[in-house]
């Protein structure tokens, strides 16, 4: 099997064409900013009646479920996620990624460690 | 070097590249800063899977009021920091002003309750590396918490250990705080000098990020730190 | 195999010099970057990416030449079974100098802060880096973190090796862990800055025509090194700072913490987060080395590379991979059972890529026209040794073999065939093949040649006494043994003298051609990266043009530069 | 003895030569593929080497899927195979044999402080003078750890300081001893002779002295040593019978009974507790092993037993409850040792458990050395 040439292919797209510098032709509303506010503002008060409401232990389980529907609100909103690019999604993600390595793994250790009399 | 025009450094090709270039950065350094907090929460994790008996003890103390009423400064902020861009954006310097001066303040806010909450932490003996840790007598109870904590059968160690936590956590936070709203009265005086135009609104945005970044974690870290117990609605003095 | 080219030569070419660049740089209205201002503010507040390159290459000299006096004092001293010149404490003293010194502020910065600086935005055809005041910015807070813990180690010093373990150094030890631990978390801080600049550059900075497929190696694999600076640094920075608090409560009496078994915490929390980065860490350590050799052996065989995308995607491989395998460190250190198991497996996957890149190197050089010049021969060095280190690895990825071999002198010698058999030989390759570029003057060929063999064979002697003495059970960190080892250790010190002299020969006339050097012209090698068609020494804006890149990294075998000139050979 | 010529290292146990089996195995691998490679390596620089005045011209080789897809595969594969067989021996490794005596070791800096099933207690340790006699005449080291050859042995291993490592390098085995919890090995030595113990975990300023030597013996002489032939020196405990013997005496000592009785129980009965599951209050449970039964001691109020009452002082390293290591170890093996209804009687004049040393001093008769069936 031939490896693909990577040699000269592609086309060059034209550098020097360039639009019209306009900052202000892609803003929020102030709809979509009061929205996402009134979301994680109730997700708090969600936050502290769960811890009221004689959950005990599984609360925290509530707390973080809201949580990450907080931040996923703030990020795709606010942080502009909507709209960014492939690298962006790429390095919150790689970011994400990783640290689901770092919980899972020595979680793996700490949670199995005194099973079979070792 | 950096030759400017306008809005564009001179190693750039154009704006759109320089604006692509400053916005993946500061995302990558988020991603540095998720790794970071990352470590400690995991730390957390394991302390709290193994003694969440102790841990749900000590912070049913911890002032929910305050962190209640910080969580809202934070979220107003992180509004009003995203106006600031929009207003930028739309070239209303008047407005964009008044945005980042009134994010700056609700994290200044937010810093001074939080230095006020540490003050009353070390009057009420909770921070585990001074004297008078554990002596006090607190929420009701009648005796210092140290003889409280013997009845309960929770092991103060645990204890200084989830106090560890919270200073750790929340002092780092409050770090990352500073910083930003440093970064915030810097954009407010480049504003106010009608420096910062709208073709440069990627400063505001990239700033914007970061602080919504201070933001999100805060939002993990109150539940776990503020209710990791209990709690009733006399806590909050209702 | 494709052998054709099918390549249809559109009109885009170099537009951007009339003739061959001269060599002299002082032609014309644009100096080189070396004389693009004179004194030392147009150095210390430059923001050129070559002048932080060059000022990372004058402080790694010099912390090289320090952590290797330092080796040398722990060699001389274990020539004899009880110390033939240190006490204990001031071994132990010494050899967390040399391993601080040696893996904060030379390895893990020496390639990205020298080559990586100097040549990513060349070789992708950018006027600079995306953010060069954040890359002076590096280089300065490099320097504080290396005054931190330069001063923790001068004053004092630290006695709890590199690895910093808790409670050891938390409570038991009395020297400077804090002020240490504070300049390895500021260093870590620098490399950030300059793993993101990397990153954002390759993504945003790249000339036309530079496509993913045509990057070169070099950049493929400083890529992946730049990804596990951005995602493993700040865990190590966090667990440094825990330990610097916890550390610090100590003092006021009341001490409080959560590595401390006295006080509830779990000391093997601490090595996770550690080696959470600090396996990673040997990756960012040993793959822009093999970016290095990718560029080299192709170089001088005059070949395509073998099997480029193989090479690339394995470098991104090993990053990603590199993540998941670090509790091998730990395998006797009391984790589970089952969890060791699961790390073991792990571990055994990321020595794949390895092999791939080493049997892919091994490809290219078939059927070339081989020269053996100074950098090639540190290459094919490079070779010899890393495979030793990457295959002694296996030993201590294996959990049976790993029980016997944990902590003893098989492991030192294996990660010193990695980290000095394989990056210190990269970087002495990539500074012998980029030297003409870098300053325009050419070194004396016999004498690099006789010096990277010299230093190759040094490290043989060094090192492979070492393996016999880790699998009889010599423990690492002992100024004292027993005497049946001593002919073993006494052979290592001989080695290292060998490596000195090398070294020595080296710095003498890498330092004799900048005065008497002769010119070295645009491109010495005949190389056919963008770097080598600008200017020796480069100009401060690096092209006059934007170069439009028309073919991949290395069409030898078609005498064709990246921006469709003749490559020719020397 | 200045030079050992030979390869390996002495094999002196089963484990030494499982591991030993191995490492061949994998040396005879990566061997080949790396003299492979080096062949290659070397023979392309020599044929292909540029000669003089020849035009430069290379065929455009671009790589080739198969061949690269046959040199991961290839190598995984293999790699696999060392996993595995790694993992067998890790397996045995760390699974003692049911039912053998075991010994405890506490390390401390920086010495080791070896505990034996019938109360004898070595302690190994060097000073820097040891290796430099060496050079001329045998070490001297402060203790000798004797062990029966063919005799499986548990060794289960802490810190009372920092983190150190149990090393032994012709057992082929190594375990860190981590301060706060026990962790666990195994040995049956196969040869007689004496071999080095190492500390492997750095441990401070003299961590190349916390060193010492293991005697493997044959058994005979080895239960002459138990009974006698070790002489307690000055600044020595006396050999007055089994750990688990001590233990109980402290168990009196320490008032453990006051609760721990059948008479009037205020806490649960220590019964056949090793090795059992346990409730605790809030609806968990736990398995009791030597972690647990140290952590019920240490911070008793870490888990409460369901049905009862969190009353238990914490018996920690200072104050007025204070409980060394060495201590610690020998309650834990008294608890392991009780049987059912083996409980003493509250205010009984104790007696020695069944197949304990009974002698309190060491010019008496001993009986034979404790076997497994007397510590369980």
């Amino acid at each position: 099997m031939a490896h693909k040439d990577t040699s000269p292919t592609a086309q060059i797209p034209d550098y020097d064409k360039k639009e019209v510098d306009n900052p202000g032709k892609d803003v929020d509303t102030p709809g979509q900013i009061f929205m996402v506010f009134f979301v994680v503002l109730i997700g708090l008060f969600a936050t502290i009646a769960a811890s009221m409401s004689g959950l005990g232990d599984k609360a925290i389980y509530v707390h973080m479920l809201i949580s990450i529907v907080q931040v996923s609100f703030i990020g795709f909103f606010w942080m502009h996620m909507k709209k960014a690019d492939q690298m962006t999604w790429l390095s919150a993600g790689s970011a994400l990624f990783v640290m689901l390595i770092l919980f899972v793994l020595p979680l793996a250790d700490f949670l199995t460690r005194h099973r079979g009399g070792l | 070097m950096s030759a400017r025009v306008g809005a564009l450094c001179g190693h750039f090709e154009d704006i759109e590249q320089q604006r692509g270039a400053e916005r993946l950065g500061m995302w990558m350094f988020l991603a540095t800063e998720i790794l970071f907090f990352g470590g400690v929460f995991l730390a957390y994790t394991v302390y709290r899977n193994w003694y969440s008996k102790d841990f749900a003890a000590i912070s049913s103390l911890l002032n929910v009021t305050i962190a209640g009423i910080n969580s809202v400064f934070l979220l107003v902020s992180s509004m009003t920091i995203t106006f600031a861009i929009r207003a930028c954006q739309l070239g209303n310097n008047s407005a964009q002003r008044k945005y980042l001066l009134a994010t700056a303040l609700l994290g200044s806010a937010f810093m001074g309750l939080k230095a006020y909450e540490y003050a009353t932490d070390y009057h009420e003996g909770l921070v585990p590396w001074s004297s008078n840790f554990g002596k006090e007598t607190l929420h009701g109870h009648e005796k210092p918490m140290l003889q409280v904590w013997e009845e309960e059968g929770v092991a103060p160690e645990r204890v200084k250990m989830f106090l560890f936590f919270y200073y750790c956590m929340t002092g780092i936070h409050g770090v990352h705080l500073i910083i930003g709203i440093a970064c915030v009265l810097y954009l407010y005086i480049r504003s106010v000098n009608k420096s910062l135009t709208a073709d440069k609104y990627v400063a505001i945005e990239v700033t914007s990020l970061y602080w919504h970044l201070v933001d999100a974690i805060w939002l993990f870290i109150m539940p776990l730190l503020y209710l990791a117990g209990p709690h009733t609605t006399h806590q909050l003095g209702l | 195999m494709s052998t054709e080219l099918g390549h249809t030569k559109s009109g885009a070419s170099l537009d951007h010099h009339d003739s061959h660049p001269q060599a002299d740089a002082d032609h014309g209205h644009h100096p080189s970057y070396l004389h693009d201002g004179y004194g030392w503010r147009s150095w210390l507040f430059t923001v050129d990416h070559k002048r932080i390159g060059i000022m990372y290459l004058v402080a790694i000299i010099g912390f090289f030449f320090v952590g290797g006096m330092l080796a040398g004092l722990v060699r001389f001293n274990l020539v004899s079974p009880t110390g033939a010149l240190l006490d204990n404490d001031q071994y132990n003293k010494v050899f967390t100098a040399h391993g601080v010194v040696m893996l904060f502020f030379v390895l893990i910065p020496a390639v990205p802060g020298v080559m990586g600086n100097f040549f990513v935005p060349i070789m992708i055809g950018a006027k600079d880096m995306a953010f060069p005041k954040l890359n002076i910015a590096s280089w300065y807070v490099w320097m504080l973190g290396a005054i931190f813990a330069v001063t923790a180690l001068m004053t004092g010093g630290i006695d709890t090796g590199w690895t910093l373990y808790p409670p050891y150094s938390s409570r038991s030890s009395h020297s400077n862990v804090v002020p240490g631990a504070m300049g390895v978390f500021i260093s870590g801080f620098s490399s950030i800055m300059t793993g993101l600049n990397i990153i954002v550059t390759v993504h945003r900075m790249r000339a036309p025509g530079m496509t993913w497929g045509r990057l070169p190696l070099f950049i493929w694999a400083q890529y992946a090194t730049s990804l596990i600076q951005l995602l493993g640094t700040p865990v190590l920075a966090i667990a440094l700072t825990l330990l610097m608090v916890e550390t610090a409560t100590g003092w006021t009496g009341n001490p409080v913490g959560i590595f401390d078994p006295a006080l509830g915490g779990d000391p093997l929390l601490f090595q996770h987060l550690f080696w959470f980065y600090s396996h990673p860490a040997v990756y960012i350590m040993i793959l822009p080395g093999m970016g290095v050799v990718s560029e080299i052996l192709t170089c001088f065989s005059r070949k395509n590379v073998f099997g480029y995308q193989a090479i690339a995607w394995s470098s991104v491989g090993i990053a990603v991979v590199g993540f998941i395998v670090w509790a091998h460190h730990m395998f006797v250190a009391g984790i589970s059972y089952y969890a060791a198991l699961l790390f073991s497996l792990l571990s055994m996957l990321v020595a794949v890529p390895s092999a791939i890149k080493v049997f892919n190197w091994t490809a290219t050089l078939y059927r070339g026209s081989i020269t053996f010049q100074a950098p090639m021969v540190f290459s094919l060095g490079f070779m010899v040794l890393f495979t030793i280190g990457g295959v002694t690895g296996l030993f201590l990825a294996t959990l049976g073999t790993d029980i016997h071999l944990h902590d003893t002198y098989f492991v030192v010698a294996h990660f010193h065939f990695v980290m000095v058999g394989g990056m210190v030989l990269a970087f002495m390759a990539a500074l012998h093949f980029w030297w003409p570029k870098m300053t325009g003057v050419m070194y004396s060929d016999f004498w690099s040649r006789l010096a990277a063999i010299v230093i190759c064979l040094g490290y043989f002697l060094t090192f492979m006494p070492q393996f016999y003495l880790g699998y009889h059970g010599m423990p690492r960190r002992y100024p004292n043994y027993p005497p049946e080892m001593r002919v073993f250790n006494v052979l290592s010190t001989a080695g290292y003298t060998v490596q000195l002299a090398g070294f020595l020969m080296t710095a003498t006339y890498l330092a004799l051609s900048i005065f008497f050097g002769k010119k070295a012209g645009p491109n010495p090698w005949g190389a056919t990266g963008l770097e080598w068609a600008i200017p020796s020494p480069p100009i401060t804006h690096n092209f006059e043009h934007t170069p439009k890149v028309v073919a991949g990294p290395y069409e030898y075998s078609l005498n064709l530069t990246q921006t469709g000139e003749k490559a020719d050979v020397r | 003895m200045i030079l050992q010529t030979t390869i390996l290292p002495e094999q002196a146990t089963e484990m030494a030569w499982h591991v030993d089996n191995l490492f061949w195995f994998i040396t005879v691998v990566t061997t080949v593929v790396s003299l492979g490679v080096y062949a290659a390596v070397f023979g392309f620089c020599v044929v292909y080497r540029r000669k003089p005045d020849e035009e430069v011209q290379t065929p455009r080789i671009l790589g080739s899927h198969k061949l690269e897809l046959i040199w991961s595969i290839l190598p995984l594969g293999i790699f696999l195979v060392m996993f595995a067989w790694g993992a067998w021996v890790y397996n045995m490794a760390m699974h003692a044999p049911d039912d053998v005596p075991e010994m405890y070791v506490v390390g401390k800096q920086w010495m080791w402080k070896v505990q034996y099933p019938g109360g004898q207690r070595v302690i190994l340790g060097a000073n820097s003078g040891d290796y430099k006699d060496d050079i001329g005449g045998e070490a001297k080291f402060e203790g000798v750890m004797v062990l029966a050859v063919n005799k499986p042995v548990k060794v289960i291993v802490t810190s009372e300081d920092v983190i150190h490592d149990f090393g032994i390098p012709a057992f082929r085995s190594k375990l860190d001893a981590v301060p706060g919890r026990y962790t666990t090995t195994w040995y049956k030595p196969t040869k007689t002779g004496e071999y080095h113990v190492f500390c492997d975990q750095y441990c401070g300023t003299n961590h190349s002295l916390m060193v010492g030597k293991v005697r493997v013996v044959e058994q005979a002489e080895y239960d002459a040593w138990l009974e006698g032939t070790y002489k307690t020196g000055p600044g020595k405990n006396a050999v007055d019978g089994s750990l688990a013997h001590q233990g109980r005496q402290l168990f009196m000592k320490l008032n453990c009974i006051q609760c721990h009785n059948t008479e009037n129980p205020r806490a649960p009965i220590l019964e056949e507790v090793f090795k059992s599951k346990r409730a605790f209050k809030g609806g968990t449970a736990g398995f009791a092993d030597e972690n647990y039964l140290r952590e019920s001691i240490r911070k008793p109020r870490a888990k409460i037993r369901e049905g009862w009452e969190p009353i238990m002082p914490a018996y920690g390293t200072e104050g007025a409850n204070a409980l060394s290591e060495d201590d610690l170890v020998k309650v834990i093996a008294y608890i392991k040792s009780l049987r059912k209804g083996e409980t003493p009687v509250l205010n009984q004049n104790w007696v020695p458990p069944i197949g304990s040393n009974t002698g309190p001093a060491a010019d008496e008769p001993q009986p034979t050395p404790p076997s497994a069936g007397g510590m369980k």
